[in-house]
């Protein structure tokens, strides 16, 4: 039974989308704008970037690849400074007090403004994951808080009166009742760090990346190829917030769906 | 003899802008295998905007550049403000002019301009200042409108504004595209100007003198190839902006790719960078001192 | 040997809004080491509040609790505490339930004495469910054994067997009577049930209304296994019932 | 006593922020970059650009003005558009199966890449609304979904038992018990939001807002200015979050807080 | 007149994992309209499944359960429902929990009446408490504040007054039965408490484990009120507790 939903709701998946397609290339063909490309169009450019290349060389893969490892490890250290600093936020009112004045203050600093200092104060890569992770970060730390703050007071009462300290109390009962928000904050920093990949690949250097293949062909005014840009992306993180979504899926099935 | 080869070849960071066709003689002489020849391996860096490849440049990412003569002056003056061993040094010039004012059809005419919105790539640019003079010189009352150079053509075919000033290859591609002019060339508003230039930073000319004079040197050669060989340097450049033909050689008509500095242009356009407040750590008097250290054609 | 908890002069107080409630007043109370207490009272007149304060989870406003001498800390004493509400993490089947209370005390071979518990209260069968699937008194009976489990050296329980229906109930009173009596356990028992206190206790606690202190402490001084129609029993039961219906008519 | 200990984390809070900027202020000298400014000089900046105003002769408060009520209009739009949608995506797996396709690739696509299409789709300040948007909704949406799936299946039980029809039950039982992390989304959303502004600024046009100011003076290389910006940005989020919370307090004051 | 809620040939199971696990089989129940009538069994038989399916809440998986002759939904009939767990909004205070029933069923007057039922249950004084802040007891007298208020045509409760003491109990007992008999409310009431069926009720249906059906329904000819001392109300009670006797040793 649950095979035979899990089959339908792709099946609605895949519909929604193809109309979706539809009707971008009905409204791109009406409007009909040098600048507007057609789905048609925006194909003929993957056929084209995936084998040829862009004006540089590089193909499609290379772009997806870089990209990918940028994001893939600010992601990596987004999650193992927001969760711990998080977790220690919301059960810590004196962290919060620290903290939360330079969170609160440097969460709504956009990524493009950090391009200089990033320049000046790292790297290399160090500079990619530093921007990616000025995205990723916060919504996993905000998203943790929420989650330790519906901790129930009776589970942490009941572990206290086992005699569990701090930590085992935050690594048995806190850290997994928060886990359903904490992987949502994962979800949303995954979105938020692949957002912000063309303003982390605007600081330029390496010519590869799909911001970077965005930005040239935008500056060629080529809308084709950013537009191309622009799905892949799209499609790049469907499939990293699928492998988020399976885990949560063998994480959650302790819970009740509620259903109105 | 290729193992020996490759092991005394000297590694240089060399910066340039995504595309750009102003730069043109960068790309003939990866084409041509010049740096090769000459024992030298780059390391091709490119950036989307003049203003953020100086940022790295200062920052120390590079050797060379070819980049737009206000960043590098932007650059220089920032660099000298602190404690900097990559201070930009002007070797050569890469182009005069290229830039172009394009208006939609109606607007023939000087006079036209009167009352119109007119795009810029932002306040500071050559682009910026050759409008101002231009708009100063000829009393028109004219409205600026700073955007990002890709939406340029869009905001004009849109009908939101009325025209804009562009390096090449953008005005062409709005031409080409879309029902646009070109009104005016940057040779009308102030010929001979100095546009991009190649620099070298402090660093590399106090360590590797030579490969300065080898880096002008191909340079040089580079844009001989160019004026001598125009439609072998149009298959170039086609092959690396992704431009098609037409608008190549619409482009190509108003660029001047020539190594010899305007220095006139650069001073005018420092003092007017000064006037508009975009550069604040020198006054108008420091402006000879400030150039004679900026330009150094001694090499190549 | 002085007793093992003793309270004196306790009071606590909650700020709900702007005004004080004030839920247990100038209590005094004292167990012996090894004894099986009994505590009923009126609802909401502070039982749980008072069990609170026994393992640590509330600090009293005034007046003190000691254990051996000492504030309560679950670090130093052995707690096993059945609360009144649903305290299973729904994250975790009932085996992991059941290992959890070990694990937080260090305790080794946790899954094999996890089993043994579990089958003690009638679940065999049901380690792999999830709280969601199983009912109410199954629930409170997984709690139970995870409080038992760990061997706890005090044991306190805020109605326990409130959600059993009247066969198992009285089976678990069993199983508690012969853990207590085998293993000398001390053991605060809060319930509503004054026949279920009179059946296990040795010494029932009658508690007045809120704000809350002890009216009387009845000895039940007949041995185990009692019989409920016997007329000590009978008189027993009858006489807290008629302290508690004083509490209640002047509520 | 609890007025006491808010009194005493905001002196913490504060204690916190001039240690940043003591530490800031070392670590600046000492480096003595000409693109790494001190708070002196970043206060220097603030005095003329508030004074005298910038290089197109728009004074600081025009900028926060300007950009303020684009991300207003933009946050509005996003909460009406978010918090239904999600309500109704978490509630109804059917609507789920067809939006989260469409969603899901979307979320993902860089606001910078969007400029371009805005720019054809949209006219006036309907760009910068929809350029915001696309960072503010995706943060609501999910979170409003992660919301609705903590809601007990008790609750919902005992509503439907007293007759309350679909509607009934997601205005009395699921709203507000995915309130708290609604709001969490909106705090989240508020902060990408703001990281958008930058690249929503940069579509051009309009000289004025945050963004271009940060923009103008980075391509001047002009770094103290920027750091302004960024200051300003860190602080008018600040507030706003302020805003939230103190709504969040009236809010959730039945919320029983955790500490470990 | 055909009774007003009829199960035939009632079955239940749920997919836990991977196994099915059957809860109710083939059970088959009448309640006449007006009727007070107790439900016993077992722990984890099936009682509250079989609750949920008497009012919509869950779907047979066969058979059928059919009130005035139709399935059972909560829009078209009026339910008072009382859950075994806690089902307070943790977000609203007393006060506006109860009241939040009376809208839900569009009743005007919502606060007037709310604060009658709030003082039925003796909690007045509390109407802006939060849940959080009261006790297991007082929490529950909330919810069958709610389910009274509504003036329900069927009352269903799961075990309301198991947290509850002794004294609170029996006042709430004689607060139903006058509810009942002066309102003529059809009303299944579970419960663990065999003495407490046998005082209430008229008709007593004792089910049998798990997968359960009704193993017999007893009716009770005493009226009330009844003495708990009778040697009517003891050989009931007596015969009942023997019947789950039979059900928990064979479990
Ligand atoms: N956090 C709190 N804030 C305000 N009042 C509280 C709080 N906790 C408990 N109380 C009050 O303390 C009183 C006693 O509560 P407690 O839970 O100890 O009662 P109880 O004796 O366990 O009752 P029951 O038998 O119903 O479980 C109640 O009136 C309750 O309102
Ligand atoms: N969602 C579910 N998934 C799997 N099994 C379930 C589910 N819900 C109930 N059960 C099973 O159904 C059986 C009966 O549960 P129910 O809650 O009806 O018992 P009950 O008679 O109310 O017990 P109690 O007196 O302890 O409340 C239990 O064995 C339980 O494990
Ligand atoms: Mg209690
Ligand atoms: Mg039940």
């Amino acid at each position: 039974m649950p095979k035979l939903d899990r089959f339908r709701s792709t099946l609605i998946g895949v519909a929604s989308l193809a109309t979706f397609v539809i009707i971008w290339q009905v409204v791109t063909m009406v409007a009909n704008s040098p600048f507007l490309p057609t789905p048609v169009q925006v194909f003929e450019a993957f056929i084209k970037i995936s084998t040829i290349g862009d004006i540089d060389g590089y193909t499609l893969w290379w772009h997806i690849g870089f990209s990918l490892y940028r994001v893939l490890l600010g992601f990596a250290v987004a999650i193992v400074t927001a969760v711990p600093l998080g977790i220690l936020m919301g059960v810590k009112p004196v962290v919060k007090s620290v903290a939360s004045p330079v969170t609160e203050i440097v969460r709504f600093i956009p990524p493009i403004a950090w391009i200089p200092l990033s320049i000046i104060l790292f790297s290399g890569i160090n500079r990619y994951i530093f921007l990616l992770w000025i995205g990723i970060f916060f919504p996993i730390l905000l998203d943790t808080i929420a989650g330790v703050k519906r901790t129930s007071e009776t589970q942490v009462n009941m572990a206290k009166t086992f005699g569990a300290d701090n930590k085992a109390i935050i690594k048995k009962i806190i850290f997994p009742s928060a886990l359903p928000e904490i992987m949502n904050g994962l979800r949303v920093g995954l979105g938020v760090g692949w957002m912000c990949i063309v303003a982390a690949e605007m600081m330029g250097g390496e010519p590869v990346g799909l911001g970077r293949l965005i930005l040239k062909y935008a500056n060629l005014l080529q809308i084709d190829v950013v537009v191309l840009g622009m799905v892949v992306i799209g499609l790049v993180g469907l499939a990293m917030n699928y492998l988020i979504l399976s885990v949560e899926r063998r994480l959650f099935k302790w819970r009740v769906e509620i259903k109105a | 003899s290729g193992f020996f080869n490759k092991s005394s070849a000297i590694e240089i960071r060399m910066g340039c802008l995504d595309n750009d066709l102003h730069q043109l003689a960068l790309h003939v002489a990866i084409a041509n295998d010049y740096f090769e020849q000459n024992g030298i391996n780059i390391k091709l860096l490119s950036y989307d905007s003049g203003p953020r490849l100086m940022q790295s440049f200062v920052a120390g990412d590079l050797d060379f550049a070819y980049v737009g003569a206000p960043p590098a002056i932007n650059g220089r003056a920032a660099a000298l403000s602190g404690t900097n061993s990559n201070v930009p040094v002007i070797v050569a010039s890469v182009n005069l002019e290229g830039s172009s004012l394009v208006t939609r059809s109606g607007i023939s005419s000087i006079s036209d301009l009167n009352n119109t919105i007119i795009g810029t790539p932002g306040t500071g640019t050559i682009q910026d200042i050759l409008l101002s003079n231009f708009i100063r010189n000829n009393s028109l009352t004219v409205t600026k409108s700073p955007a990002s150079i890709s939406t340029l053509p869009i905001l004009l075919s849109n009908g939101e504004i009325d025209g804009f000033i562009a390096w090449e290859p953008v005005p062409s591609v709005a031409v080409n595209r879309s029902a646009a002019q070109v009104l005016l060339t940057s040779h009308d508003l102030m010929p001979n100007h100095q546009c991009c230039v190649l620099v070298a930073s402090s660093k590399i000319i106090a360590a590797d003198p030579d490969t300065v004079t080898k880096i002008v040197q191909i340079h040089k050669n580079a844009t001989d190839y160019i004026n001598s060989n125009a439609a072998s340097a149009k298959v170039i450049a086609a092959d690396y902006t992704a431009l098609s033909q037409p608008v190549i050689d619409i482009a190509f008509s108003h660029v001047e790719y020539n190594y010899t500095l305007n220095v006139d242009s650069i001073k005018t356009f420092l003092l007017q960078m000064i006037q508009l407040g975009t550069v604040t750590s020198i006054n108008a008097s420091q402006v000879d001192s400030f150039i004679d250290a900026f330009i150094d054609t001694s090499y190549g | 040997m002085p007793p093992l908890i003793i309270a004196k002069g306790l009071s606590k107080s909650f700020f709900a809004g702007k005004e004080t409630i004030s839920v247990i007043d100038n209590l005094d109370l004292s167990i012996d080491e090894g004894r099986f207490a009994c505590i009923v009272g009126p609802s909401g007149c502070g039982k749980t509040t008072l069990l609170k304060i026994l393992c640590g989870l509330e600090k009293p406003t005034a007046g003190s609790m000691l254990i051996h001498g000492q504030p309560p800390d679950p670090k130093k004493q052995r707690f096993g505490v059945i609360f009144q509400e649903d305290s299973l993490l729904p994250w975790l089947n009932l085996l992991n339930n059941v290992k959890l209370g070990l694990e937080l005390c260090h305790i080794d071979n946790a899954e094999e004495i996890a089993i043994k518990y579990i089958d003690l209260v009638g679940l065999e069968g049901f380690e792999k469910y999830f709280p969601h699937q199983i009912s109410g008194g199954m629930k409170k009976r997984v709690a139970i054994a995870r409080a038992l489990a760990v061997d706890p050296e005090i044991i306190l329980m805020d109605e326990p067997f409130a959600d059993l229906d009247a066969q198992t109930r009285s089976m678990m009173q069993k199983e508690l009577l012969s853990i207590w009596s085998k293993l000398n356990k001390t053991i605060a028992f809060i319930t509503h049930n004054v026949d279920e206190a009179v059946f296990i206790g040795q010494s029932v606690y009658v508690l007045t209304k809120r704000p809350t202190k002890v009216k009387a402490t009845v000895s039940i001084d007949i041995d185990h296994p009692r019989s409920r129609l016997s007329p000590p029993f009978i008189s027993y039961r009858e006489k807290i019932l008629g302290m508690l219906q004083e509490e209640i008519t002047s509520l």
